[in-house]
């Protein structure tokens, strides 16, 4: 091993994650799989169970002790979130399940009300189901059109395409992933908000899987609206995040009725409370809110720089090893790209190739990846995918590219 | 490292006895597997005296379907169902069945709960098939 | 204390509930407001902890073992519902984040393919906003009409007034609660589903309340949706359930877009998974899953009979000590009612009635209690509740009345 | 029990010194608590030389409405607006502002966070008042 990783434990950070300890058939579970869910951190674990051991009660409606340190602490994660991401204040987050959520709550209220029958939304070759899926629902339900932005070989936004599809002006929405789940590719966020804006459109970032890897700023992006969930960010399931631009928020109706998103009720008509609340309606993920807290104080405190730094070279050293395993490919060669790498192996069916490394305690993930389009666009029906975060080893990898091996054998 | 594929699976992966589509046939079933893309269409010629199948997947899925070639040809509708069950019993539980012969060499799918699916697609495609005989 | 409770160790129970040890402004802990929501057992908070440290990962999509326990623990819970409320089928449970969405989801899908323009949601008086408000939302967009059916002084349902909002023929669901969360009235959901039924109508029974006090048989009741939160059984915020039977959810188009609820997906057209999965878009509630099967084991182990009756004697002897309060006023007076008590107190607000509770430690919650026109019914805006678990005691309900006798005195 | 029910705020409560609709006004504010149902409208005469309020609510929001009259009549829209700022900080931090006279009865209030709306909710109404002037 030549890299070394300064300036970084990840021995000591990996105490911090109890299921690293796990043995998986009797060996050390390597887990490569974070792209899907990462694993949590004891301060997570542990701020879940102080909710419920010593501090819970329902939040926003009670006048008592419990009630209120609770809303405190829910309400304080939203300032959390707004400051993690550098939003312009904390009524820009709305608190969903997860980032299918979000997307499907801008798709419902702001699609419905802010797009017209025959305005376009524009998505890539590479997105996630869920920023294609919504956008699909919406077209079909409320007659805007859908439009794909060519990808090159590469695995990089196809400018040219990107320039056709905006050709006409009618494009009034670019929903675009920041980084893809199958291909590791970051996209331009920046410049491609600027040239959406210069054209007349909104940008729907989803950082679903940037978000865990690298610092953001929504308002250095000009994002309009930007997603993610909890549970990659080494959080817990159920809470998510929607945040788009206070004005944007203001004009947008509701999306489900209920508790707590309501000015006033009446029979005749009722009225919303302002955003934030008015996208949360009923009793919210209360303690996975306060989960999500305390997770972006365990990144914030490690340091995204630092993140990116150790998963910059986890990549490098996967993608110099991996390679040299006759047979395999990995799909997507970006400039710029993060620590979630599919691969394709010849004569080795890519559910094969995740069951052999099963049995070796090695995690990794294999299938389309919630992306079908893209693997058509890749020509391939599914790859295996290894996936990076900030307590994945050198030594990981190379256990990976020997258990491949092993694979390679087995199939040759 | 796994008993499973070493025992038999890719022996029927790399020469499947019984893969390709007939130029003619009576009938024919198709399965897909939503998850990851498998694939696999069952021709029956001849009413059930020959059986291909077209195969697109994993090898568990593959050798699957030709074993399952070479179980059920020639047998009735009734037959087969039965053996359909048998065998969905076999990689369920992982314990052989004397009476399925050379099936039994997936017996060790169980150990893998979300491949079980992968085992059964042909079967599931074979009784689709024989509805539409 | 002439009533004691047999066959029902309380004590011991209490044991279960960290929280219950928890000391407020120096008082010990008095939580009558359970229906707003409950505490957690320790069994819950155990099982959320053990998928966090040594069992987790996405669900569904994995093929290595951390993913495929996982997805089986999930997936266990779809069984526990299903036989805790007595489904006929585990594929008729869709997991939501609470009622709110489970009802919400109704009114998107069913209301806006079901119904027509036209067609009648009927609703009681006594609704809580998330039995509301998303049928005013459906009536608004898609032109159906909203009649709300009358309740009686005694806070029961009007039976003439149903008779009259279904006479035209038109209405085709009727929307109730099963259990009062202002007046604890439990409607006869058997006789309205019959009712419903023969008028041509389908009924969604909200048993957010009910589920807790209450054994569930959604097919004794023959209800067509029935909706409920873990949170309030004493399971984790960010789960809830839907129950729907399955003719009626086969025909009903998605709801959210995205991973997991698709069969294939195309640029062109996507198709959608059976259900339950095609209403359970992204990752979902994993962890607050497996935390809502452990609070479903819990109180079954229990048995719902043996709560039903515990709370039984905490509310009659409620009813018999409260009203001995100088200027205390009970709302509701239903002959079948449960441990939900709303009261208003001559000269004190409730808040002011919740506030100087507080002081003693006791928690109760005022205000409209997400049931705005509910207290335009009373003739009231804002009432105070005490609300009763299997973890209440007889003597917190005298701690109650001697803290409600102290505010009574300030007030005089 | 509660220092603050005890100290100032029940007199008002009970006997508010300047409570009531007047039968004509100059301007009119109203405030609305969502969460509670309190309502409060200040009514404007003679370019704020007399104020009053009409007050539904909880006996922090009646209390402060009544001190609130007694501290701003006759002052002028910049001193209330000076006030309203000095009031919120001593509901927020409990700490007593001795410029704020009997108004400093409601600094307990500082220990109830999801009353300081009740506290406050008169003084949002009179500006709102002030403006329509
Ligand atoms: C009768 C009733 N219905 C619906 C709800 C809404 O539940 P949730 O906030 O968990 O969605 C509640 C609880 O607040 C309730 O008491
Ligand atoms: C790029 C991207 N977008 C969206 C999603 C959906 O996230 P979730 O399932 O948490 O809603 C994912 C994760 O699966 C993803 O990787």
């Amino acid at each position: 091993m030549s890299t070394t990783l300064q300036t970084f434990d990840t021995a000591a950070l990996r105490e911090d994650f109890p299921i690293l300890k796990e043995k998986v058939h009797g060996k050390d579970l390597v887990f490569l799989d974070s792209a899907a869910s990462a694993q949590k951190p004891r301060v997570v674990i542990d701020a879940m169970v102080h909710v419920m051991e010593a501090q819970y009660a329902n939040v926003h409606r009670g006048l008592h002790y419990m009630s209120e340190k609770t809303s405190d602490a829910y309400e304080a994660v939203r300032d959390k979130v707004a400051a993690f991401i550098n939003a312009g204040s904390r009524d820009e987050i709305v608190f969903t399940r997860n980032a299918t959520e979000s997307i499907n709550l801008v798709a419902y209220t702001w699609g419905r009300s802010a797009l017209k029958p025959g305005d376009v939304v524009a998505v890539t070759e590479m997105e996630h189901h869920a920023n294609l899926v919504p956008w699909q629902m919406l077209r079909d339900a409320h007659g805007t059109e859908l439009r794909i932005i060519k990808i090159t070989d590469a695995g990089e936004i196809d400018w040219n395409s990107l320039e056709e599809v905006f050709a006409d002006g009618r494009v009034k929405l670019l929903a675009v992933t920041q980084m893809s789940n199958v291909l590791g590719t970051y996209t331009p966020v920046e410049r491609l908000a600027k040239f959406a804006h210069a054209h007349g459109a909104k940008i729907l970032i989803d950082g679903c899987q940037a978000v865990v890897h690298r610092q953001i700023d929504v308002r250095a992006m000009d994002a309009d609206f930007f997603v993610f969930s909890g549970h990659k960010l080494y959080g817990p399931t159920g809470i998510g995040a929607l945040y788009a631009k206070a004005e944007i928020l203001a004009d947008m109706p509701p999306f489900l009725g209920g508790g707590d998103m309501i000015a006033s009720v009446s029979y005749a008509k009722s009225s919303w409370a302002k955003p934030p609340h008015r996208f949360e309606a009923g009793t919210p993920a209360i303690i996975e809110t306060i989960g999500l807290g305390a997770a972006i104080d365990y990144v914030s405190a490690i340091g995204l720089p630092a993140i990116a730094a150790h998963e910059q070279a986890l990549t490098e050293h996967a993608l110099a090893v991996l390679p040299n395993i006759e047979g395999l490919r990995i799909l997507g060669t970006a400039q710029d790209r993060g620590g979630v790498i599919s691969f394709v192996m010849k004569d080795a069916h890519a559910h094969d190739i995740a069951t052999l490394l099963d049995r070796q305690g090695i995690a990794v993930r294999a299938g389309h990846h919630c992306a079908e389009p893209l693997m058509g666009r890749l020509g391939v029906t599914s790859t295996a995918r290894a996936s990076f975060a900030l307590y994945t080893t050198l030594e990981e990898i190379d256990a990976l590219a020997k258990g491949l091996e092993r694979v390679r054998k087995i199939f040759a | 490292m796994s008993e499973l594929y070493e025992r038999i699976v890719l022996e029927r992966v790399k020469r499947p006895r019984h893969a390709g589509r007939p130029a003619q046939f009576d009938a024919r079933g198709q399965g897909a597997n939503r998850l990851c893309g498998d694939k696999v269409s069952i021709y029956v010629t001849r009413a059930g005296m020959q059986l291909h199948h077209e195969s697109e997947g994993c090898a568990i899925m593959v050798a699957s379907a030709d074993l399952m070639v070479d179980a059920t040809t020639g047998k009735t509708a009734a037959d087969i169902h039965a053996l359909a069950q048998a065998f969905a019993e076999v990689v369920t539980t992982g314990t052989e069945n004397p009476a399925l012969g050379e099936l039994n060499a997936l017996a060790g799918v169980f150990e893998f709960p979300s491949r079980i699916g992968c085992a059964t697609l042909p079967w599931r495609a074979l009784e689709e098939a024989l509805q539409n005989v």
